[in-house]
């Protein structure tokens, strides 16, 4: 037991460290979108609703399994799928569009 | 068995490894996206391992199974729906509200792994403590997400909402849950008591985030981001899950990180924020800046503003007087040619008096050969003001100040640059001393400028380099 | 045997994360205090010159032994020492100096 | 007695934590010795919870008690008198020595670990195959490191050693250990074979690190760095100490990304350098004395710098590797107090490897308190030069080199400073022999450079004295 608990404590520090050291200095423009693709990977809370699938027997355990998986599984969909959109938004502009737009604006 | 225990746990590693790389790269632009995508894969080989784990080693029954197959489907495709479909100046809110279910979904495998306990007597510690962290943290989290959802959508009013007593109420609810907790961890299994704990959370969170200000919602829901991820790291306790430990401790730890960061560049401290919410009284922001009147400065870094000009279309330099004195016109010109050739639109407006003597600046820049064409005067230059992305003032103070165009005061009536016009401003000075004028510049604590305090040449030859990083990618 | 087995690869992999992101854009002013800094942090060899002592019961054993705790040792009172003697090099920069174009332009 | 276990576990993750936060605050010169300090705590830490579980848990014999003190006495007397003793000058040779034997310490403890082995059958895998990489592994970094240091201190000669069919013999030696290996895991338990992959890794040891160029050495150092962390780490499996394995880890990762760092500083890439020294053709013999080569070269006198001096507007100084064997850092920081203090603008252009380690000159700067905001980088050194009235070079030369910028000679390719764009250069060295790497410098016959045929010391206390006379006319 205490093996197993050291383990899991072990691993829960190191992967906190690991977080604190990851995110340094983030330009402000992408603020946003990293808290959106953080938010999405807490959604591996649906492994959570996995592994309690295999251990319920009574209706309220279904019922709380039915509630995990349906909030987990919006959380890591939406969070991806969101993330990704609001990336996409990161494309440079193709300087053909932009030029003709100053000159517009000069003359 | 115990082989196929070490193999899934090898798994969990790996999504682990996929995890980190995604959000280091999440951090640069051109690679944000690609990091989200490994991210995303590590995701998968997670809830794979689990998946096939769950099946192998404890089978469980068809009802399970299919609420489980219901949830996902109904959850997931709510989800991605919604993803797809929201406005982006809505996705503030559509984050806070996947980060409710979240939590929530954390705090209900909490709860149904109490439920299974199967003991009368009192529950093993190392499962009961996560057990109660989890509810607390993950109601917390949901109650609070979806308040702040409300304030962001504008469904509940976003000035602070308090209530006389308002503090002690918060303080009755935090003891009684924290009293229940530990009730819960000593005395016999008792799920009663759980669940008293779980309303209490969810009251907390409510008027934990009702007092605060809708412009702090941000701030606040990326700190209940980082709650989830604790509750998410809990429930992997309960249910002796790696993946849920690693990734729940990530975020975690990383989104505190980016919470506080998040509030630096709204120049706003978390504390403030929060006590603020608990109406200790709105704690005036810290000192931002070197100087007077640096109060409610927001400050820049080379890499913020390169970042903002590798991704603008039309930017505008406003050179003063600085630039002169700092001799770094050579650096600007370089800048500016950096950005043309990548495509961005630069041009130079040129005010007849910034600098010392009159055409300063044209002097300045031709000796660098700065093409005519670049150098707007002062009418065409307020004109493209209005469609400018960027303008980077370097070492002008007086010829930007709109305090010109109000009477009384040095440089009343002087025929001033629009750079309060641009979208977002960036300045380049030392310091918040004045210039010539010896008068404050409003402009430098518009909430659209970034200030950058430091000599113009060195500052420019970082943000060369800073651009560099961000366009050659 | 598993379950420690896959404890200690968990905690290595971790750490390895830990550190790729720790050292992130380092002054190039550092990099020899750096190198240094970390030399003398693999110096908790010494930790294992003591779990070893604890073990040996040969001849060979003990000069095994001795050998590890005398290199362990210089390994990790030396990187200690000669670390902070090259740091105590860098005093924090007035503020009055133009420093904050000094930091952004490093970091 | 797991309990006791867990204990020391907990210990050992504080040790983590200090460690991490320890290298984070070395990231800033401002907080590096902090962070030194704190790291060392980490290591106190761990070693505690060691020695704690070593007694209590197995006890062992008086004798293994004896020798471990003997050794620590011994080994770490020796380490901190060299440590306080060393020139700094020096300190690359030293960091390598440590390196050295803690690659030697961990492959010692896996070669006990391997004896303790009571079974007379096949190891089992999971102590057989990290006892084989940490004897690889710390051989190499052993017998690596202390060419290294032969070659940094000057015993070894610091130009690449190529043997004819060398790569042959490389790739024999490199089968040998991978053979011997592969059977120390897979065969019945026997010492002779691993001392055969100990003696094979030494040996690939030294030939790995033979054929580089002392220019190189210092990244080599940090990789062989890295290596050892990794051979810590192996020895933590093979004893099952978590915090070697945290700490060994650590070290392996981030020794791995500063040594890439290291390489770019210097513009090599660490493939290029493990596959063949620095300048691969050999160095042209130094020429002695200001004669050879000195037809067409402008000599000055101290009078005519002072002068030169006193009159310009912005001075750069470019210090090299014989400002540092002159020890003349604090008459540069005097000259450049007395200009200043006239109202010149003095700046001091630092190469990242100017000198004989990275930082070097830095560190020289920073011993004689000469503030940061003076040091310009290469970048901003090369805009500097650009409005640079005189160019004072005192004991650089490569760094300076214009041939780096043609390809085909030892230097091509290396980032150089700029000095020949400044108006005027003034050159002080002792004679026209060549630098490190050995080349002629055709700065020096620039019709704008003066030459001081000088060592740095005697030259800028004349220096000194002329511009006093000027400035106070
Ligand atoms: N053009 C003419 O014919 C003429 C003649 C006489 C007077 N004037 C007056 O001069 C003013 C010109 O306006 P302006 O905006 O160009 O200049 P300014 O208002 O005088 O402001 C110049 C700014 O540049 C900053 N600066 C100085 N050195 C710097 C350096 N090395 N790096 C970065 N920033 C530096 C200073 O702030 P920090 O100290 O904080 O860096 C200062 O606030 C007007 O008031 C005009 O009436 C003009
Ligand atoms: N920084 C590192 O990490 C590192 C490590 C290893 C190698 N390197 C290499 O070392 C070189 C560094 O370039 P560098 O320009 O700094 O140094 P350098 O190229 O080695 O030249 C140093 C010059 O200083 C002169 N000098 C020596 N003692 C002097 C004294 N007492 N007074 C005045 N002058 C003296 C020498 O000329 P005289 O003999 O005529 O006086 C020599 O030409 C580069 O090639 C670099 O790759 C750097």
């Amino acid at each position: 037991m205490t093996a197993t608990l050291f383990s899991n404590l072990a691993i829960f520090v190191l992967s906190l460290l690991v977080g604190f050291e990851v995110l340094s200095k983030i330009p402000s423009t992408l603020h946003t979108p990293m808290m959106s693709g953080a938010n999405a990977i807490h959604g591996v809370v649906v492994a959570g609703a996995i592994a309690t699938a295999a251990t319920v027997d009574t209706p309220l355990g279904y019922v709380l399994t039915f509630v995990a998986a349906a909030f987990a599984s919006a959380n890591v969909l939406g969070g991806y799928v969101v993330t990704d959109r609001m990336l996409t938004m990161f494309r440079k502009p193709r300087p053909t569009t932009s030029v003709p737009a100053g000159k517009d604006v000069e003359s | 068995m115990s082989t196929l225990l070490l193999v899934v746990g090898l798994v969990f590693l790996l999504s682990a490894i996929l995890f980190v790389v995604g959000l280091h790269q999440m951090r640069t632009p051109s690679s944000a996206r690609r990091g989200n995508l490994l991210s995303a894969a590590g995701m998968a080989v997670a809830i794979a391992g689990t998946t096939v784990y769950a099946v192998v080693a404890s089978g469980g029954h068809a009802w399970g199974w299919i609420a489980l197959a219901l949830g996902i489907v109904l959850g997931g495709g709510f989800g991605a729906v919604r993803a797809r479909t929201v406005k982006m100046t809505d996705i503030p809110q559509l984050v806070s509200l996947f980060n409710a279910v979240g939590g929530g979904a954390a705090a209900a495998i909490a709860f149904t792994g109490f439920l299974n306990e199967t003991t009368s007597g009192r529950v093993r510690l190392d499962s009961s403590i996560p057990i109660v962290l989890d509810v607390i943290i993950g109601a917390v989290s949901l109650a609070g997400s979806l308040v702040a959802m409300g304030k962001l959508q504008g469904v509940i009013p976003g000035r602070p909402l308090q209530f006389p007593g308002s503090r002690l109420v918060n303080t009755v609810v935090a003891v009684v849950f924290v009293a229940a907790g530990v009730l819960t961890i000593v005395l016999p299994h008792s799920p009663v008591l759980l669940l008293v704990v779980l309303i209490a959370a969810l009251l907390f969170g409510i008027l934990m985030v009702l007092p605060i200000g809708g412009a702090d919602a941000p701030v606040v829901v990326s700190l209940l981001n980082a709650l989830t991820g604790l509750a998410v790291a809990m429930a992997g306790f309960v249910i002796d899950n790696q993946a849920m430990i690693i990734a729940g401790a990530l975020v975690g730890s990383a989104g505190t990180i980016l919470t506080l960061q998040m509030a630096a560049a709204m120049n706003r401290s978390v504390r403030a924020i929060i006590l603020g919410g608990f109406g200790t009284g709105d704690a005036a922001a810290p000192t931002a800046g070197p100087g007077a009147g640096a109060e409610n400065v927001r400050q820049v870094t080379v890499d913020d503003v390169g970042i903002q000009l590798a991704y603008a279309q039309h930017v505008m330099i406003v050179p003063g007087y600085g630039l002169a004195s700092a001799q770094a016109q050579h650096e600007v010109a370089e800048l500016a040619k950096l950005l043309t050739d990548h495509g961005i639109d630069v041009k130079y407006a040129i005010h007849p008096v910034a600098g010392r003597m009159p055409g300063h600046m044209n002097v300045l820049l031709a000796e660098v050969n700065v093409p005519y064409s670049q150098l707007l005067q002062l009418d065409e230059a307020n004109a493209a003001f209005e469609t400018c992305d960027v303008a980077l003032v370097i070492g002008a103070n007086d010829v930007t100040n709109p305090a010109a165009r109000r009477p009384g005061n040095p440089v009343s009536g002087m025929p001033i640059l629009n750079v309060d016009h641009a979208k977002s401003i960036v300045v380049i000075k030392r310091s918040m001393s004045p210039g010539y004028a010896g008068i404050a510049n409003e402009l430098f604590t518009d909430p659209k400028t970034g200030m950058l305090f430091a000599d113009a040449k060195a500052a420019l030859t970082g943000i060369i380099t800073a651009v560099k990083e961000y366009v050659a990618a």
